[in-house]
């Protein structure tokens, strides 16, 4: 789960961050009160959970507290990258000398946390790594030691970090290290950490994402309000427990894992254009693939439907009850095309068939996509 | 012949008495396996399909001499069933269960690492298991699909490893050996360690990885894949999946322009490998290698 | 730091053990209202920081609210091991079907925690480990692995615990090794634990001990009053940074260190009674040995103090400065015989003299401590 | 000739521009120790008393090839400069910051109990530190209490390590090395293994150990005593203590009766050494030990 900044700011300061003083708002109004409390000139951020927002105008200073409303009016509700703002932070807008980058995420085949810091912060950080590969410093911090002081000092140093600002960058490198851990998280981040005129240092935007498979357990960290940006068919996908990703085609594609889907796609993808990506997991039962089909269908324009499953773990003639429960009671009108195999497949096959479903008995999933082109010409 | 698992195999299954571990454990015994033991704390002295079920691996072992484990624990007991398994001296483990937090797949990492002396080898989270078609499996892949023979099959993808070897079974094609590595972001073992056992095996005479897109497994494999005798081939998944799965700036530093699917093909295919563009492919390719 | 009982259940309860509903009163007035709250029947427990409260009859149950301030107004105020009651815990009675015992130390020798746990709980377990050594169960943990949950089943198991509640004990045992960890306690133990009619467990004392050293990093988890039981003296060395126990003798004696101290008084105590143990430890200043004076003349009866320096990381000549300040300012009646040696030693004998100080110049203490015995004879 | 440390070592000092830090360099030095560098990070290239400073000890030791380091840094940076330390190559460390939490020192502790291939001796924390009679020392030990010898002095102690090195002085009885092993509830050496190192010294004859009441490290020294071909006397503080240390209920199962006065005394008497009923007692032992 991806925070908000202001939500992970909050993480940031009570973790001992220093953290610029800041106000969450809905509203031109709230955004006036909040500069007239913090006392401008302020910048107004929209919160939202993709990159590049400054660059879509969604990041902007205000000098009084009445262009704050005016720079808020045009932020709340403007789009970026397809998602409409609600909120924006408000904070204490401060001046500074430079500005630093600190990161941390989880290096996946090495199977350890990577610390990585530049003296080139605030711009894109791949541009940095694409223009300056010497700038950035990167660490891998074996999990039973932790990382220590000295070795953040030394990493710090050897990117170019200023020298009186060594020590107290490291300090700040390290408390983002145990947010990291205590949080479970993916990534921890500061960009820019800015050196400020009197060279006292600020995160002055922070970022963190939560291992979504470790929310239950990290209890009170994680922020109260689970709302993220996302469509109404992923926040519909999220709650039934299935992955769903929306994509721009016509083709609805329902799979039973995240590799199988992906290679579904492919194939469909050389003729077709698939409307989203839908993979259930291990956990298919009759009432999932009923919610399943019911979230397919809230898709317009949809011109069929390609159902892709195996049964190891999964009970998929529990599955094929679901859809052709859904089919019964709301009639769908488009063709479906499936490629069910494995534990109970020709029971599988003959509940599908009873709802109308065109099954294919064949393994390649060439061959089921090839039946999908027949049906739809 | 085979990699890590055949009919000998003493096998103990960890959460035996659960809905999916009863289940499976039927399934598996059906197949053929040799599963000696079941583990569920609490549950000692109860029998599950005819398997004795113990308070502890270690009691399990010591009465069943157990030499491999497969797990159907609740993710969140992931961690401890691990500790247990190793401390309890089990070199080969398959976690099957999915949703772990990575923050504890890397404390596993981290031990495993630090093991000396001993070679512990596990598959997962996030694995369909392994199956040595005809002789046994461990895990949840449907029996049905596989038929003995010579090719050796490592995925990342439960699903598309199925897919794989349905495709030549389908053709009349055998496999060795099938093993899913897991899907997760951090894997328990690497893909190098897995096919040099298949380079090792006397069974296996080809290999098909099933990659998909992210991770820098495919990569960081193509040095060893230099120095094998036998042909590979590799699908990768994932030329039309949408950028959504990235993870954020830190994440695309550390990849770089490596983890996409054309990355891991023109690195595996410069390291010699028959790159597949779609599952269905690799029948001329097994033709062509004497399949 | 050792905590009161209510202070340590609080957090036991915070990091999610089972623990009774409660409520710390200064009165029998609040314990009468506490029962009513709770319900009666209640226990009313003395929060003393010393051991034995039972049998010194600081725990007792009553029926009733009205029972409850009778209790209360026997325990407030009663006297246990020298140390005056000041408040009351008052719990929610519970019937138990068994006692058992958890708690977590530091082995000094190994470097490790140590687990112990005896379904024996209850009593005295110095009692138990004496009686049923068999029933206690002990384990050693790795601080880079920590207690797993498999590994505290198989200790709970093998002790003798009750085979339904194998895996709930363990499960608490690893909470409180967590505990352990984060409070960096030097002890942590509950005891009784106990089994109550319907099989569940209730943590009902809680006894944790937190490091004086790390005190100042656990923040927020320190319990706000640090006001301890602890005599008017001790109270005042520990405010001025010394270490200081008091003693039934007359010789006060100062040492700048424990070792140099615990053989001083070896040596004194052939003869003469120690009125205290003091020691300074490394951070002597003119300040601290006048404040160090001015605690050790508190003491009445006093016939003579004798104090032993050795100047390696301490300045004597600057603790005697300040010995030399508080005689001539206050006046001191008593001799006073001092032994100080090690760098700048010299200076530190003539300032020492300047005072009216019987200095010794020879290196055993014995040397001195017989013309302690000269001067008082 | 001595243990663990002589004129030639390379000595480097951890926060050697603090207060106490250039002090004891100071005197250090006056002593005739060799020391090469200082370590404080942001004072890299300051001298303190003519000894460079270096902003980390990997700087430091690169540059003077220093091999043991003494410590006057916080307590609460102590675990920070350990690590460091002990990674940078350095095999004998001198803690001498009291104060440490327990909970830091058992995580040194953990970690120099899994090295390998590395002896590495650590000293204190709380320690005096470690003189050579005439040669060298590192820590806090006042220089003028020394003279050179053949008696080497295990302390956990350091008020009480001067008392015994004063008597023996004082009567024109020298020393080798004069060892405080720290007088926190958990040491970072053990008292058996500060012994293996006199009985291997040709330089060293006999050798006293200055205990105190609680802990078990004379105890757990026993069987190595009895081993020993050099006389051994021990002298044991702590009759007149009060009760007041005692580590509650857990503290005292685990000690049993171990850890008294009285149980110190019987066991290493059992063990061949002559005990001592105050220091003073010192003096006729090394008489008739040929000093």
């Amino acid at each position: 789960m991806k925070l908000y900044e202001h939500e992970a700011a909050q993480i940031f300061g009570e973790m001992g961050l220093p953290v610029p003083e800041r106000v969450v708002v809905y509203s031109p109004e709230e955004a006036k009160a909040a500069a007239e409390k913090i006392g401008a000139p302020v910048v107004i951020k929209a919160q939202v959970l993709v990159g590049s927002r400054g660059l879509a105008g969604g990041v902007k200073a205000a000098e009084t507290p009445e262009e704050a409303f005016a720079v808020a009016s045009r932020i709340i509700g403007m789009s970026i990258q397809g998602i409409k703002v609600e909120k924006v932070l408000v904070t204490k807008k401060v001046s500074f000398q430079k500005e630093l980058y600190m990161g941390i995420t989880v290096d996946g085949y090495r199977g350890q946390p990577v610390v990585m810091v530049s003296s080139e912060g605030g711009m894109s950080i791949e541009e940095v790594a694409r223009l300056f590969p010497e700038k950035i410093g990167t660490r891998h911090v074996p999990l039973n030691r932790g990382l220590m002081a000295f070795e953040a000092r030394k990493l710090v140093k050897d990117a170019g970090f200023p020298a009186g600002q060594i020590g107290a960058c490291a300090d700040i490198l390290v408390k983002l290290y145990q947010i990291f851990l205590r949080c479970n998280a993916l990534i921890a981040e500061i960009n820019p950490l800015v050196i400020l005129q009197d060279g006292t240092l600020m995160a002055i935007d922070a970022k963190l994402e939560m291992d979504d498979s470790a929310l239950k357990r990290l209890g009170k960290l994680v922020p109260k309000d689970h709302v993220r940006n996302e469509t109404p068919m992923e926040k519909k996908g999220r709650e039934i427990g299935v992955t769903y990703v929306e994509l721009d085609g016509d083709i609805g594609m329902i799979a039973s894992g995240a590799g199988l889907g992906m290679a579904t796609m492919d194939i469909i993808g050389k003729k077709l254009r698939p409307a989203n990506f839908l993979e259930t997991g291990g956990g298919i039962t009759e009432e999932l693939l009923y919610k399943t089909m019911d979230l397919m269908m809230m898709k317009k324009g949809l011109r069929a439907i390609f159902i892709n499953l195996y049964g190891g773990i999964n009970p998929i003639h529990e599955g094929a009850k679901g859809i052709v429960r859904y089919i019964k009671e709301k009639g769908v009108k488009i063709p479906i095309v499936a490629k069910a195999l494995g534990n109970r497949q020709e029971e599988t096959w003959e509940i599908l068939r009873s709802g109308g479903v065109h099954v294919v008995e064949e393994v390649p999933t060439e061959k089921a996509v090839a039946k999908l082109f027949e049906v739809l010409s | 012949m085979s990699i890590l698992l055949n009919q000998k195999t003493r096998v103990l299954v960890q959460g035996i008495t659960g809905k999916i571990g009863s289940v499976q454990t039927h399934w598996m015994l059906d197949y053929g396996t040799n599963i000696v033991a079941g583990v569920t704390p609490g549950k000692g002295g109860a029998n599950v399909e005819g398997v004795p079920v113990f308070d502890s691996v270690s009691e399990a072992v010591v009465a069943t001499g157990a030499e491999a484990a497969v797990f159907f624990v609740p993710a969140s007991f992931v961690l401890d069933a691990f500790f247990e398994t190793v401390d309890a001296g089990i070199d080969l483990i398959v976690i099957v269960p999915e949703h772990l937090p990575v923050h504890d797949v890397m404390i596993m990492h981290d031990y495993l690492l630090r093991q000396t002396g001993r070679d512990i080898f596990v598959l997962g989270p996030t694995t369909p298991g392994i199956t040595t078609a005809g002789e046994a499996k461990m895990g949840i892949m449907p029996g049905s699909l596989f038929k003995p023979g010579k090719i050796g099959i490592i995925s990342r993808s439960g699903t598309l490893a199925y897919e794989m070897t349905g495709i030549l079974t389908d053709s009349g094609i055998g496999q060795s050996t099938v093993v899913g590595m897991g899907a997760d972001p951090v894997a328990l073992t690497s893909l190098a360690n897995i096919l040099k056992r298949y380079e090792e095996d006397p069974g296996t005479d080809a290999v098909v990885i099933v990659g998909e897109v992210g991770g820098v497994q495919e990569e960081q494999a193509a040095d060893y894949i230099k120095r094998m005798t036998k042909p590979v081939a590799a699908y990768i998944a994932g030329r039309f999946a949408p950028e959504g799965k990235k993870m954020g700036h830190a994440g695309a530093i550390i990849r770089g322009t490596q983890g996409t699917v054309k990355s891991k093909c023109e690195t595996l295919g410069a390291a010699g490998v028959t790159i597949l563009d779609t599952p269905i492919d690799v029948l001329p390719w097994a033709k062509k290698t004497g399949h």
